[in-house]
């Protein structure tokens, strides 16, 4: 056995101009948000994934600034709130933000500006594609992207409520939900994701999970070699693992990145709703109505006619006094 | 740079002082990162801020603004006390051995030879003793008080580590821990790196914090190893070539110097740059001074500089004072002593100090000229935009010309970046509306000029009517036929002196590289350095072959490299005495027993024996100089002096303000503030975000930082009842800015001196031009004073004084 | 460890469009047109790369630019995205923040178009031809050498120096710009000349 | 004279023979036909988000944005109308004390023996829970609601707030619509009783079987009204 990871392959190389097929197709496709009987593809495409190496983050921001482009979003220009988080929350024009901590270690007393790239995680069990209502809105490639198809959203903010990660973004304007697609059109055509491929120091890889799987092990034995004891991967089992996962130099502390969920899954109030209530809820209705139509085919409450001269004696007696 | 961007990653330990390579350069950072990854390597920052290098550096120590040099002898005494010298190197590659002058000396803060009245020093004694052989003396074994070693010694010995927390406000115990960490780069297989720049250069003391580093970098024995080096991160993509294309007030292409009028002719101005080796045995490549100015004579004005005219050696300006740099010409603008100005992708009103002088002193001039992609400030600066730049119209008498310019994705040509590599680039799109290139706009106006002169006749031209203009087209230069000018071309036959009879370069053949340069006039050469660049194997410029033999870094066939492709620079001095690599995982090139092999172009001649010839073949000494003789206004040693406006007095000796000989003009001298009334110390900086004023332009840069602000402690914020978000005024003598308040742990009070010192950090992107919110720039705080040297204005460490401001902008 | 050359082994496979299987299967390769899966239709087919390198910094990224249309073949070509590229030794493809959003610095809304005049004292620019321009100015140049060129030194010695008219040069033209530069702005005596370099 | 007990002052004697009795005017009606109409729009809509099997209801209002966008609208259209209904019948609907017996003989209700129950007013128990159950539910409803409106009120609670809006919103949904399904119900098995909501009134014999304290109080009103 080799002392290192084998190379990772990292997919950056330039992007292709002549007309190229692109290799994620419907049938690709494992999950469809509000389909229950989804076909499951005949091949199982590898998993990929974006690394995160929250070590070697700069908080440049190149990644922000190449996802707005590739991705032609338009941020405005906002204002300073006393911080370098620019703009100061996801949006819809902004799939991908730089997080700015500043922590200080109490076990050394040193000051630690902790600086996390925010977005999508891809989750393995993703929680906004259970909570859409909208077929089709929501899916997931048997690579493990999760992608937001536009032409099906209607603007619910139900994948809100299902993300346990506070990703998505729903726009003002044509009212739909924004995340980062881990730029599933670049995937399709053998190109890495927009961020990772800017990412200066390259503390954004991707490849397949396995061989950033191997990458992120190799960089926190370098951490764990330079004093930080609690370096770890985070790729949280409670969503099934993610295909966006970080390098933590404190991986015992999530929450010290800009409140990372410490251990996230999906709310057992979404589980809830999408799940007994849903099925309890339609067996009631259904239940209900059925009975009420029956009762009323075999039964029925008829006024008599005698009750009815009862009642012109009672309006005569009464007007007669 | 010495070394490549991708040498980097050779590195054992990088150290960031005098910069933020993460946030100014993240691309050329990537490779910091590498090493760490693959090398293990550490990386250290020392900077008055916690920057984002800080964030992933293995360790951090805060410093003073404009104390680096304290901090800097203070190592190099901590190295030498400890033992922590490459000594062989030292000893053979450095002029440590070398014997000074007597006269040498330094007390109270000050050399020898020091005039008050003049502002500057009497450097006779400040050069080596010279035998009877007529080369320099020196003792090999160090013990003579008077080498350049003892002397050394000496000089830093002021330097405790009690005297660098004092004057620097480093903590002393963290202050040690990076001597430690340096000192093991003193061994021959481990290597450090110096990363520095405008937070090196920007201080009137600027080119001596840059000798600190580069002599610490002497003694570990770092200069020319692989993973070495000093390493200027410059600034704008082509500021390396336009510095080596001599486009500086005093400067010909390729580090020539215009003439003072103290040269009257071609004789007294050689006659100073024969640069005999002081050494025996020594190679002194400035010798070919003649060559490479005859050279350049000719391709300026061809066959109108001959021999018997001292090759139009009278066409040359000479100068009375050491140089019309952009501080003097401001100054003389603001006397009314300038008519026109151009400015060529350039925005002085935002990129020099003291905005208001520079106001005041634009609004005197006749015709300004802007010539840029954008609109600038400077095109704009008699524009009224309210509080953000208030002036009143009417009363400028100022005409401008905006004349639209194409960028760098509709021009086509080289940039010589950081690691001096010339890079060839290729139009993509179409220039926006009626915009020209620069070669076109220069070409046509020169051209109206020349016609003018034709035409009327006038002062003087001679220069301008035999100027050299051999385009297809003289209106439209291609650039093709511009980097041949450059790279030089025979102009007759010429013979090959290893062969005689035969040719080595044909009349109107390219040369092949500067070595084939003459100094008879049989050749023309634009810029020496570049020499090689368009050769007639073609434009090397343009080439993208990106392997990488032994992984050593060099991509020797990837673009082309001045000098003559080489990668690294003195890259002898990563072998020893025999020849043999330092550090064989590092090897670089290697003495074969005939000639000097590896993967990069061996930096002295091929065949030059090791022992015999010493690496630095650019000095006479052909060593490094640790001690360098009277080349430096301000000292032939590093010495700490306090920044012009600074919060505690030079503990040496508190007489002395900011550096005893940088030229102050007397208008800006009353200017100075004192920290009686502006308490807290001001740098300036840039943020990753942004390029200077460029990016504000650019929606997408200006939504990701996208409001002025100025960073405090939370002390400080306390202290001035200031809340993180909230608006404040920042003020000094010379005016005030309205910005956000970022409170931040990463700026943390400094005690010096007694004083508990305030750093107030004002970035640098905004004004009242382009895209991003509008605000200031901090040069309408900053002191206009440069450094004594090369008169870089001192724009990282200043006074100010700050309080909270009303939400609403001040009307 | 990521910053090797592996990936140009998978660039010669993604780009000829050949997906060897390990790399068809992690969605990479030739497959069905991308309509159909939703996904965003690949927005660089069939545009222009031309080889630049970033305008900004000194590290001089490499960068492709992406064009519908093409200058080299005489066609007017918009930019329509900047990318690093890969191939080049430095930046290995990755680019920062300003060199990521190149594209809007080229189109930027205040990009200049045609040349400008402010008389004295006016409050506003009005357009000039180019031929207007840059015959007030050599007028101007012309007059002021004329009348502030110094020959010659009080002790005689000729000088050939201009000083009330300075000149500062680019930080991000060519070295071609810079040659050219040097050449019309020395031959005419001009001392007051400086870069960026300075600050 | 004392405030009428069983009754809305508006109700009256239309005819005597046969006796019909005016039960609801008209805005009252047109009330009603709104809060219902609301309800049923809402229903499908919400029905529609609520599972995959039913989002083709969608279909009905011109695709999942416009349901999305209609849905909430009407939830704010369904709870003022409701409220002006509830304005007019919350005073009938207080509890009786011949509630309680109403209710402890709810067999003889379903089996229509209505004999042996007490003398109703204008609203007996069943009524009254139907009328309390909306009550409470469209509040219930309006509240989530708004939690969960993502156009105009997304930042109004926080993400795991929103996520018991979300779940409460189901329930009460699923709940309305049971007891929807009874009050629809209610009025097609009880015959005669929806010309109450069409034509406003009722049959004398109708008001006799079903609401006799009711028509008692309406007739003698009416035999005094205006004679006195």
């Amino acid at each position: 056995m080799s002392d290192t990871a084998p190379q990772p392959t990292t997919a950056a190389a330039n992007p292709p101009v002549q007309p190229l097929e692109s290799n994620l197709l419907p049938s690709d496709v494992v999950r469809i948000s509000a389909t229950p009987d989804v076909p499951q593809p005949t091949r199982q495409l590898t998993k990929v994934a974006k690394l995160i190496d929250v070590s070697k983050c700069i908080g440049c921001k190149a990644c922000q600034s190449a996802c707005v482009e590739w991705n032609d979003t338009h941020p405005e220009i906002g204002e300073n709130i006393g911080s370098y988080e620019n703009p100061h929350d996801l949006t819809p024009d902004m799939f991908t933000l730089m997080r700015f901590s500043e922590w200080e270690n109490p076990a050394t007393n040193e000051l630690e500006w902790l600086i996390r790239k925010d977005g999508c995680m891809h989750c393995e069990d993703p929680g906004c594609l259970k909570a859409c209502p909208a077929p089709g809105a929501i899916v997931q490639y048997s690579n493990g992207i999760v992608d937001f198809i536009h032409d099906n959203c209607i603007g619910c903010g139900y994948c809100v409520t299902g993300c346990p990660f506070d990703i998505p973004r729903i726009s003002k304007v044509d009212h739909k939900s924004y995340k980062c697609t881990l730029c599933s059109d670049r995937v399709a055509v053998g190109q890495g994701p927009a961020c990772a491929k800017a990412c200066p120091t390259k503390a954004i890889t991707f490849g397949t999970k396995d061989d950033m799987t191997a990458l992120a092990n190799e960089r926190v034995e370098d951490l764990k070699s330079r004093g930080y004891e609690n370096a770890g991967i985070y790729d949280p089992k409670g969503v099934g693992g993610t295909h966006v996962f970080y390098v933590l130099h404190h991986a015992d502390k999530p929450s010290i990145y800009s409140n990372l969920a410490e251990n996230p899954r999906i709310s057992p109030i979404v589980e809830g709703w999408k799940g007994v209530t849903k099925t309890a809820g339609m067996a009631a209705m259904g239940v209900a109505a059925a009975g009420a139509v029956l009762m009323g085919l075999f039964t029925r409450n008829k006024v008599e006619p005698e009750e009815e001269e009862a009642a012109e004696r009672l309006v005569q007696d009464r007007e007669g006094i | 740079m010495t070394n490549a961007w991708t040498d980097i990653k050779n590195t054992d330990l990088v150290i960031v002082m005098g910069g933020n390579a993460a946030e100014a350069h993240p691309c050329g950072f990537k490779w910091v990162t590498e090493a760490k990854a693959t090398r293990g390597a550490k990386l250290i920052v020392v900077d008055p801020r916690y920057t984002r290098t800080a964030s992933v550096s293995d360790y951090y120590a805060p410093i003073r603004p404009g104390s680096d040099i304290a901090f800097l002898m203070g190592v190099i005494r901590w190295c030498i006390e400890n033992d922590k010298v490459q000594w062989e190197y030292v000893r053979n590659f450095t002029n440590a051995a070398l014997l000074v002058k007597d006269g040498f000396g330094w007390s109270d803060g000050l050399f020898s030879g020091y005039d008050e009245e003049k502002r500057d020093y009497d450097k006779a004694d400040w050069d080596y003793q010279i035998g009877d052989d007529g080369y320099a003396k020196l003792d090999m074994t160090l013990q003579d008080p008077r080498c350049v070693w003892n002397l050394l010694k000496a000089h830093v010995d002021v330097y405790t580590p009690e005297f660098v927390e004092n004057v620097c406000g480093t903590p002393k115990d963290r202050y040690l821990q990076i001597c430690e960490m340096i000192g093991e780069c003193s061994a021959p297989e481990r290597v450090m790196t110096s990363m520095y720049a405008l937070g090196w250069t920007q201080h009137s003391k600027g080119a001596q914090n840059i000798r600190g580093m580069a002599m610490l970098q002497l003694i570990l024995g770092n200069i020319g190893m692989r993973g070495g080096g000093m390493n200027a991160l410059r600034g704008h993509s082509n500021i390396q070539g336009l510095t080596d294309l001599g486009l500086m007030s005093n400067l010909i292409p390729g580090y020539l110097n215009i003439p003072t009028e103290r040269e009257p002719d071609w004789q007294t101005y050689m006659s100073t740059r024969e640069f005999k080796p002081l050494r025996p045995g020594q190679t002194s490549y400035w010798q070919n001074y003649s060559k490479f100015m005859v050279s350049f004579m000719k391709a300026m004005w061809g066959d109108a500089a001959t021999a018997e005219n001292d090759w139009a050696y009278h066409y040359l300006p000479k100068l009375d004072v050491p140089t019309y740099d952009v501080l003097r010409m401001f100054e003389l603008m603001k006397q009314g002593q300038v008519n026109l100005y151009f400015c060529q992708g350039f925005n002085p009103l935002m990129a020099f100090p003291n905005r208001a002088k520079l106001t005041e002193a634009l609004s005197k001039l006749k015709l300004l000229v802007v010539m840029d992609p954008l609109e600038t400030e400077t095109a704009h600066f008699w524009e009224n935009h309210g509080q953000y730049n208030d002036v009143d119209s009417a009363s400028i008498q100022t005409e401008v010309l905006e004349l639209p310019t194409t960028c760098f994705a509709e021009d086509e040509g080289a940039l010589v970046n950081s690691g001096r590599w010339l890079q060839w680039h290729w139009p993509g799109g179409s220039p926006p509306g009626e915009a020209k290139n620069d070669t076109w706009i220069m070409a046509n106006l020169f051209q109206k000029l020349r016609k003018l002169y034709q035409d009327e006749g006038g002062v003087f031209p001679e220069p301008i009517l035999n100027l050299s203009w051999n385009y297809a087209d003289p209106l439209d230069p291609k650039p093709e036929e511009l980097a041949k000018e450059m790279n030089g071309r025979a102009l007759r036959d010429i013979e090959d002196p290893a062969n005689p009879g035969t040719t080595l370069v044909a009349a109107g053949k390219q040369v092949k590289n500067f070595t084939q340069l003459q100094d008879d006039g049989s050749t023309m050469c634009g810029c020496w350095i570049f020499s090689g660049c368009w050769n007639e194997d073609g434009n090397n410029m343009a080439r993208r072959d990106n392997s990488d033999p032994g992984d050593a870094g060099m991509f020797l066939n990837w673009s082309y490299s001045w000098p003559v492709n080489r990668r690294i620079l003195y890259n002898r001095a990563s072998a020893d005495m025999q020849g043999k690599p330092w550090d064989p995982d590092r090897k670089l090139i290697e003495w074969t027993g005939e000639k000097w092999e590896g993967y990069d172009v061996p930096d002295i001649g091929v065949t030059s024996k090791p022992g015999e010839v010493m690496p630095f073949i650019m000095n006479q000494e052909g060593t490094s100089r640790l001690f360098t003789r009277g080349m430096m206004r301000d000292g032939p040693f590093p010495t700490h002096m306090e920044p012009f406006e600074s919060p505690i007095a030079n503990v040496l000796n508190p007489k002395m303000r900011g550096n005893p000989v940088s030229r102050v003009f007397v208008d800006d001298a009353e200017q100075f503030a004192t920290s009686e009334e502006f308490p807290f110390v001001a740098t300036s900086y840039r943020l990753t975000e942004h390029f200077h004023y460029w990016t504000k332009h650019n929606k997408v840069n200006a939504s990701l930082q996208p409001e002025f602000f100025v960073e405090i402690s939370q002390e400080l914020a306390a202290e001035k009842g200031i809340t993180g978000g909230s608006r404040v005024r920042v003020w000094g003598k010379r005016g005030q800015v309205w910005a956000k308040a970022v409170v931040t742990k990463r700026i943390k009070p400094m005690q010096c001196d007694g004083k508990t010192v305030h750093v107030v950090g004002i970035p640098l992107h905004w004004g009242f031009m382009g895209a991003a919110k509008k605000g200031w720039g901090p040069n309408s705080l900053t002191p206009f004073v440069g450094d004594a040297n090369v008169e870089t204005p001192e724009f990282k460490a200043f006074l100010v004084n700050i309080e909270p401001a009303a939400e609403e902008p001040v009307a | 460890m990521n910053i090797d050359l592996t990936r140009r082994g998978f660039l010669r496979l993604a780009g000829a469009g050949v997906a060897a299987t390990s790399l068809g299967a992690m969605g990479f390769g030739e497959a069905e047109a991308a309509e159909a899966a939703h996904v965003r239709a690949f927005k660089l087919t069939t545009t222009t790369e031309t080889r630049n390198t970033c305008t900004y910094c000194s590290v001089a990224c490499g960068i492709i630019m992406y064009s519908k249309g093409d200058v080299k073949a005489g066609e007017t070509a918009e930019i329509m995205h900047i990318e690093g590229d890969a191939d080049h030794p430095t930046n290995r493809g990755t680019l920062c923040p300003k060199g990521a959003a190149l594209k809007d610095f080229v189109k930027a809304p205040t990009r200049l178009t045609r040349p400008r005049y402010r008389a004295a004292g006016a409050t506003e620019f009005q357009d000039v031809t180019w031929d207007e321009a840059l015959d007030k100015i050599a007028r101007a140049m012309k007059d002021d050498r004329d009348a502030n060129l110094v020959q010659v030194s009080e002790a005689g010695v000729p000088v050939n120096r201009w000083t009330t008219t300075g000149f500062l040069a680019a930080s991000a033209t060519t070295n071609e710009t810079a040659w050219l530069t040097y050449k019309a702005v020395r031959s005419l005596g001009i001392v007051g000349f400086d870069n960026q370099a300075r600050v | 004279m004392h405030k009428p007990f069983y009754s809305d002052p508006a109700d009256h004697i239309e005819s005597t023979a046969p006796v019909r009795v005016s039960r609801y005017r008209g805005i009252t009606r047109l009330n009603h036909w709104v809060t219902a109409l609301s309800l049923i729009v809402l229903a499908l809509s919400g029905l529609a988000f609520f599972s995959p099997h039913l989002y083709f209801l969608t279909g009905l209002f011109g695709g999942g944005q416009i349901a999305r966008w209609l849905h909430p609208i009407i939830g704010v259209v369904l709870f003022f109308s409701f409220l002006l209904l509830f304005l007019q019948m919350w005073r009938l609907n207080l509890p009786k004390p011949e509630d309680t017996t109403w209710v402890s003989r709810i067999g003889d209700v379903a089996t229509g023996h209505e004999e042996r129950l007490p003398e109703m007013g204008k609203y007996n128990a069943g009524q009254k829970f139907i009328f309390w159950a909306m009550s409470v539910l469209i509040v219930v409803l309006i509240v989530s609601g708004i939690m969960m409106w993502q156009q105009y009120f997304a930042g109004l609670v926080s993400i795991p707030v929103r996520r018991v809006a979300t779940l409460v919103h189901a329930l009460a949904a699923v709940a309305i619509i049971l007891v929807f399904i009874l009050h629809v119900f209610a009025a097609f098995w009880v015959r005669g009783t929806l010309r109450a909501m069409t034509r406003g009134d009722v049959t004398g014999g109708w008001a006799w079987r079903h609401h006799r304290k009711w028509l008692r109080e309406v007739a003698g009103r009416s035999s005094k009204g205006p004679a006195e």
